[in-house]
């Protein structure tokens, strides 16, 4: 019987994957920008698994935010990377260091 | 309810592969199409937990339209592939261990902190007649109507912010400005200059 | 009669007001001519007033002029207490003071800063004038605290010297001494009368007498005792008296006709003026009178000597007037107030005297002040001859002359005080200070009366080529103070000391009240003049003037020999008994080195040092550690996210 | 024109905007440019409107009786029953008197010395005026608190960019020593709103605090206002901002900013906390005559004219806080308000003094651009009319009788002798202590010869100089010759509050 607790695993390790991708793909901004959509995603499983067990739609409703964030957030982070692109001719994380203390 | 059980196993599969295929492949551009297809399969997931709308706008807003966008900027920035991997084996290791840890508290906080009777059991189905769409709606624009339109103005802002960053001026583009053509007077055309028709000798 | 007070305070100020900030347009003759005007009717509305007061009979006075302040109960006023010590005072200042207006025409004549200098000296008759006539103690202490400003201003006149502006500073700064002392004292009758009223507080001064006061911790102190003495810390510092005198000497960097009007005739008895005017309050604390009469005494004999090795004409002069401040402090000492008054009457005028004289020959001599370099003056100024005379036996007391009545009947006072009885010690220490002073005033004033006016002409050939009688200007003001220092004891003496002049002005405790008792045997002027052959005093003077003939110009050249004989002791005079060394290096050095200690290791190096950069420091240390973590790349913050969140679900999962 | 009823306000908000419209109209960056001028002529229009106006506070001040008056009360913020709630009585009306004195001599003396954007200078000075007044007119916690913090902006701004070379350091010092002790202030504030649901300051007041509580609140009030008078040891900012600081900042900052640490004590330890400040009493006396006694022997030694004044201006608020605290002292029934008027003639006076006298240090820059006393001397060959004010000014700050330093000196040192001889002992002697630093940099400065060609070229003052330390001069000798108006003014408001911190709250 498929329930919480699987959608609940599957959704833990879709974030587990999405934080081993940001260790590993740390040089990477566009690929960063992915896992977190990733792990986004994760989210919205448990939500709507957690909607669906407790038969109450305003999990889902968070659920249909979190698509509205997250794409106003690929669409800057994109644009931020468009810009950043433009001035450095590259995207590379390790050249990003003004804000060192 | 073995098909749903097998469909569900089937999906969950591809999609891990897929979210696998995200974070280690080594060209962005199949790391994008990985995404799409995890986004595919997540859809089915929440269609078989019934939440058919979300199923649906995760595929149009999702794969329709933020992750064309990503392809667009990857193809568009000509990222060099090999540059941007370098850092995958090297830093490999820490991150399985980090994901082992976490999987673990998580599995471990799933099935067994939490395990009661009702939790382990499959979803109660939905009573007869239950419209998701329907039932979403009911909520949204009731309860959570000020949460949904600022929503709206979170895009809108989006929108404009985006296209504030990248925009920019290029020199020498030949562009009317429509204000100064519409203001502009006859004394700002023509000059008269009133002068003598002959010099005096 | 209030508006008469008004005119003679106010005329003074407005006239000072005038020459200094029009100075410049109303030129010199107007700056002159306005301050001599001002103080001209101050002078005369003063003698009105003191004809009134003694002839015509009129009543003490006390009115109030405004009210400078009320707060928690207190009143503090601006008003007079015009009684028969006040009018004599202001007679003897505003005449004095005008005297030296008169003569500063002359003195003054080439100077930059003339106008400048009328405009101080009236302000200075305003300040001594509200000083005397106050009927409160804030108004004394202005007019205490602005004659000591004024006479800041005029020591410091010739500012471009630096001697000048060291003994300026070195005046104000011991008066202010005093002043502390002062303060306290007002403090004090603040305190356990709360008015500031004379009449109140002397009212109420029985109530003051049975009451103490903790200075150290356990030991109460009778309170009168302690006011008494504080305010007589503040007399010190403005008459002068030791150790507070260190200032007067220095202050004959100043213009000559300041020494003769401040540092002589009035600004410096302004203590003696005080004490006699507090006498209600003195009378009630015999400890108090102790410390008085000692000081007075110390002052008179020691300072005297001072006098005797002194080179300097004005110094001279200097400190015989410390050494006469003391002959009145003794007798205020000895309850004989209006003695010390008396005294200090004749003393204005002959002092002024002495050192108009002493300007006179100085104008004369091209501001050459040393002694030494004079000489045979007498017969190129006559008139300054003469009224130096005049001035110098009055100041020895010979007989006939105000000094003599003024000096012997002090003298005599203290011989029939009460001290006799109640304390030996102090009894001798007073008495023979006074007798023994008057051979030492007699030497020092007649060793430089010689030296300057008889014997060699010691000037070199350019000055003496110059030399001649001073202007009018300078020498009727020198006629007019030789005249009442000649005569004005005569006639006087019995008034004022015998027949209750001062009435209430001065109170003295009967049991204490010499004066009365040499008054029971008073047969008047011409008796005393009689009788003064028979008493130590006049051939104590006349001994000391011999030994003056004789050493400086009999055999000049013995002096030089006893100072080479006794060269330990005149070092000792020469340095003053040290006593400038233990101001300046003492307490200035002193006072400089425990404020660097205090800017330099308190401020700087403890509380910014250690509290205020030592804080900073640390805070600054810590965020280099902290400042290691803030790598600026992104992924060790997302790295730093994960760590957290790990941690935050190991807690969820295992802890919680 | 009746503008009785929102005087107040009128008096905040008139030069904050004066300011605000002077930094919209913004200069061009040029001082002689005729823009600059304008605003020049703006900035002083608006602190002379401001002036009169307040004389308009004066007149129709009634000083018979200790409520407060000119009361506006108007419902800020609900939600916490914050209100805008301003009045003044006899120990505030003085010092806003003294605010608008001041200011149109600072704008006045900034005139043609400024060389580098001068709207915003005079717009910061406008609007740190409104935000002073503001401070004194303050009836309700958070509007003080709130007028307490901002008046640190425009102040830090002067310092710092109108400043001399180290005025970074000195505006970081200045802030962090301020702002550390206002925080503990609001943290102070909080705990009374909880505790009487109201920020109102009559509230706080009449609340019933126990004996820890008190403590406890005066530490926190003592921290705010100890650093702002400044009372050692937390005194060591004042020298380097007044170092710093234009003279225009150093005239601010000595003239009223340090009242308000005065002026805290007076509205808030003292009425609110009585018996934690009697508690704390003796520490607050001890430390008032180590400033006066230490900080003279540390005055003595300076070498800069400005560094000398401002030590002395620590002196000269020692008596402040001496007075404000001898009340628990004093056996008799007289004499406590006796102190406490004396601590508030002398912050008046002192603002008058000292600010004549960074003022006169500020003509002397503008000429030689030196500080040190070893770069002066003999300035009286030169400049005769300065120098006259400057040894008028130097005998008010000896506390000379006639002029205003002698005032509150002399009331302070009487009440503090009716607490205990030692007190006036330590007290007094700043008499000695005062006129040596004061006349010794008066001695260097001033007389003797010429000492080299700077002073030699020096003008003696224009008329713009003279004008302002004219006006300063003549409202000095005032009070101290007649100082019957100012402490009528306040000997009702006094008297009210001697008896209310009287009474203990336990």
């Amino acid at each position: 019987m498929i329930g919480l607790q699987h959608y609940l695993t599957l959704s833990a390790m879709l974030f587990v994957l999405s934080i081993a991708g940001i260790i590993v793909n740390r040089r990477n901004l566009i690929l960063l920008l992915m896992c977190i959509e990733l792990m986004l995603l994760a989210v919205n499983f448990n939500f709507i698994a957690f909607s669906r067990y407790l038969g109450d739609a305003t999990g889902q409703v968070f659920v249909f935010f979190i698509l509205t964030v997250a794409a106003a957030e690929a669409a800057i982070g994109l644009a931020i990377l468009v810009v950043l692109f433009r001035n450095r001719r590259s995207i590379n994380v390790q050249e990003l260091n003004t804000m060192k203390g | 309810m073995l098909f749903h059980s097998i469909l569900f196993y089937v999906f969950a599969t591809v999609m891990i592969g897929a979210a696998l295929g995200v974070v280690f492949a080594r060209n962005p551009v199949h790391s994008v199409l990985f995404l799409v297809l995890t986004f595919f399969e997540s859809a089915m997931l929440w269609l078989l937990a019934e939440a058919e709308f979300l199923a649906i706008v995760l595929v149009l807003v999702y794969v329709g339209a933020v992750m064309v966008l990503f392809l667009f900027v990857i193809m568009m920035l000509e990222v060099t592939i090999e540059a941007v991997k370098s850092g995958l084996v090297r830093y490999a290791r820490l991150a399985i261990v980090i994901s082992l840890v976490m999987a673990f508290q998580l599995i471990q906080l799933i099935w067994f902190r939490g395990s009661g009777g009702e939790i382990s059991g499959g979803f109660v189905p939905n009573p007869e007649g239950y419209d998701n769409t329907k039932a979403l709606g009911a909520v949204l624009y009731t309860e959570h109507v000020y949460a949904f339109e600022i929503a709206a103005v979170v895009l809108l802002v989006a929108i404009v912010a985006a296209i504030t960053l990248t925009m920019r001026k290029r020199p020498g583009l030949k562009v009317q400005n429509i204000a100064e053509q519409v203001a502009v007077r006859a004394k700002d055309r023509v000059r008269i200059v009133k002068m003598d028709a002959e010099k005096k000798s | 009669m209030y508006n008469y007070y008004l005119v003679i305070v106010l005329a003074p100020l407005l006239a000072a007001v005038i020459a200094g900030l029009f100075g410049r347009r109303i030129g010199r003759s107007g700056a002159h001519s306005i301050t001599i005007f001002a103080v001209a009717v101050s002078t005369a509305l003063s003698f009105y007033v003191l004809y009134q007061m003694y002839w015509a009979g009129a009543q003490t006075e006390n009115i109030s002029v405004y009210t400078w302040a009320v707060t928690d109960g207190l009143r503090m006023e601006v008003g007079f207490l015009v009684d028969r010590l006040t009018a004599l005072m202001m007679a003897v200042v505003t005449f004095v003071s005008l005297m030296v207006h008169v003569y500063t025409i002359g003195y003054m004549h080439d100077d930059d800063g003339y106008q400048r200098f009328f405009s101080y000296i009236s302000l200075f008759t305003f300040s001594m004038l509200m000083l005397v006539m106050s009927n409160n103690f804030l108004q004394l202490f202005f007019g205490w605290e602005a004659v000591g400003l004024v006479s800041y201003l005029l020591i410091g006149f010739w500012f471009k010297r630096e001697s000048a502006i060291f003994a300026n500073l070195k005046a104000f700064l011991v008066n202010r001494v005093g002043d502390f002392g002062f303060i306290l004292g007002i403090s004090g009758v603040v305190m356990f009368t709360n008015s500031l009223d004379y009449a109140e507080v002397f009212s109420q001064a029985d109530a003051i007498a049975g009451q103490s006061i903790e200075v150290f911790g356990g030991s109460p102190w009778n309170a009168m005792t302690v006011i008494c003495i504080l305010l007589f810390i503040g007399a010190m510092g403005k008459s002068a008296q030791a150790p507070l005198h260190v200032w007067l000497p220095d202050s004959m960097e100043g213009p000559t006709p300041i020494s003769a009007l401040i540092h002589a005739a009035t600004m410096v008895t302004a203590g003696i003026f005080m004490v006699a005017r507090m006498s209600p309050l003195y009378e009630l604390s015999v400890t108090a009178l102790g410390v008085v009469i000692v000081i007075g005494a110390i002052t008179a004999f020691f300072m005297g000597l001072l006098g005797i090795v002194q080179n300097d004409i004005k110094r001279v002069i200097a400190y015989s007037t410390l050494s006469q401040l003391g002959y009145m402090t003794v007798a205020l000492g000895a309850s004989a107030y209006s003695a010390a008054i008396f005294h200090l009457m004749t003393h204005a005028f002959f002092k002024a005297l002495l050192f108009l004289a002493a300007g006179s020959v100085i104008i004369a001599m091209h501001h050459e002040q040393d002694i030494r370099k004079m000489g045979g003056v007498r017969k190129y100024m006559p008139w300054t001859y003469i009224t130096a005379l005049i001035g110098s036996l009055a100041l020895i007391g010979f007989p006939g002359t105000s000094g003599f009545f003024s000096k012997d009947l002090l003298i005599d006072a203290v011989k029939h005080s009460h001290w006799h009885e109640t304390d030996q010690l102090i009894y001798w220490i007073a008495y023979l200070s006074v007798l023994l002073g008057v051979f030492v005033t007699a030497l020092y004033s007649f060793r430089m009366f010689f030296l300057v006016f008889h014997g060699k002409e010691r000037m070199d050939a350019e000055t003496k080529s110059h030399l001649h009688e001073s202007p009018w200007v300078v020498t009727v003001p020198l006629v007019l103070l030789a005249i009442p220092s000649a005569i004005i004891g005569w006639y006087t003496v019995t008034p004022v000391l015998f027949e209750g002049y001062f009435g209430d002005a001065i109170a003295v405790d009967a049991s204490r009240n010499a004066l009365a008792e040499i008054g029971r045997e008073w047969h008047g002027s011409r008796a005393l003049l009689i009788h003064s052959v028979r008493t130590p005093v006049l051939w104590l003077a006349l001994a000391g003037a011999a030994t003056a003939w004789f050493l400086y110009l009999k055999r000049p050249d013995i002096p030089e020999t006893i100072k080479n004989k006794v060269e330990g002791l005149y070092n000792v005079l020469d340095r003053k008994y040290y006593f400038d060394d233990l101001w300046i290096k003492g307490f200035g050095g002193g006072g400089r080195r425990i404020g660097t200690f205090l800017w330099q290791k308190g401020d700087e190096l403890l509380i910014d040092g250690a509290m205020v950069n030592g804080t900073a420091n640390a805070v600054a240390r810590l965020a280099g550690i902290m400042r290691q973590l803030q790598t600026g790349y992104l992924y060790t913050y997302a790295f730093a996210m994960i760590i957290g969140l790990t941690a935050l679900l190991g807690w969820l999962t295992w802890l919680k | 024109m009746d503008f009785s009823a929102n005087l107040l306000s009128i008096l905040i908000w008139l030069p904050i905007f004066g300011g605000f419209a002077l930094l919209a109209i913004g200069d061009d960056g040029d001082a002689a440019s005729s823009k600059a001028g304008i605003m020049r002529l703006i900035a002083l229009a608006t602190s002379m409107l401001v002036l009169l106006i307040s004389v308009g506070l004066y007149r129709d001040f009634d000083s018979t009786t200790a409520s407060m008056q000119f009361v506006e009360r108007i419902s800020w913020v609900t939600a916490i029953d914050a209100w805008y709630y301003l009045g003044v009585d006899g120990i505030s009306a003085p010092l806003i008197l003294l605010t608008t004195f001041i200011t149109p001599l600072v704008v006045i003396a900034g005139w043609d010395t400024i060389k580098s954007r001068p709207a915003q200078y005079f717009a910061a000075f406008l609007i740190l005026e409104g935000l002073m007044i503001g401070v004194f007119c303050a009836l309700d916690g958070l509007l003080f608190y709130v007028f307490w913090e901002f008046m640190l902006v425009p102040m830090f701004l002067i310092i710092g960019a109108w400043g001399g070379d180290r005025r970074i350091y000195a505006t970081i010092k200045f802030f962090l020593y301020t702002f550390l002790g206002s925080v503990l202030m609001l943290v102070a504030f909080i705990y009374l709103y909880v505790q009487t649901g109201s920020y109102d300051l009559a509230g706080w007041m009449d609340a019933p605090l126990g004996m820890t509580t008190q403590k406890l609140i005066f530490i926190a009030f003592l921290l705010a206002f100890a650093v702002k008078v400044p009372m050692w040891p937390v005194h060591t900012w004042l020298p380097d901002a007044h170092v710093e600081a234009p003279t225009g900042g150093s005239v601010i900052l000595a003239a009223i900013m340090l009242k308000m640490g005065g002026y805290g004590f007076i509205r808030l330890s003292l009425p609110i906390v009585p018996d934690g400040s009697e508690y704390f009493a003796s520490l607050m006396i001890a430390l008032s005559l180590i400033a006066v006694v230490y900080i003279g022997f540390v005055a003595l030694m300076q070498t800069d004219m400005k560094k000398l004044i401002a030590y002395s201006s620590i002196a000269h608020m020692g008596f402040v806080t001496l007075g404000f605290f001898l009340l628990w002292k004093i056996d008799g029934d007289s004499g406590a308000a006796l102190g406490m008027s004396g601590g508030m003639v002398q912050m008046v006076s002192h603002g008058l003094i000292s600010g004549a006298l960074f003022l006169c240090v500020g003509v002397l820059y503008d000429r030689v651009h030196s500080r040190q006393i070893a770069d002066y001397g003999g300035v009286a060959n030169t400049m005769p009319t300065f120098s006259a004010l400057f040894v008028l000014f130097a005998m008010a700050n000896a506390g000379l009788p006639g002029t205003s330093g002698f005032v509150g000196e002399f009331m302070v040192i009487i009440a503090s002798f009716k607490a205990n001889f030692w007190f006036a002992f330590f007290a007094a002697t700043i008499m000695v202590l005062g006129a040596a630093y004061t006349l010794w940099m008066v001695k260097r400065v001033i007389y003797g010869d010429i000492a080299n060609d700077d002073v030699a070229e020096l003008s003696d003052l224009n008329r713009r100089e003279f004008i302002v330390l004219g006006v300063l001069a003549i409202s000095v000798l005032l009070v101290g010759l007649w100082p019957a108006p100012l402490i009528d003014m306040m000997n009702a408001t006094i008297d009210q509050l001697v008896e209310r911190v009287g009474l203990s709250k336990l």
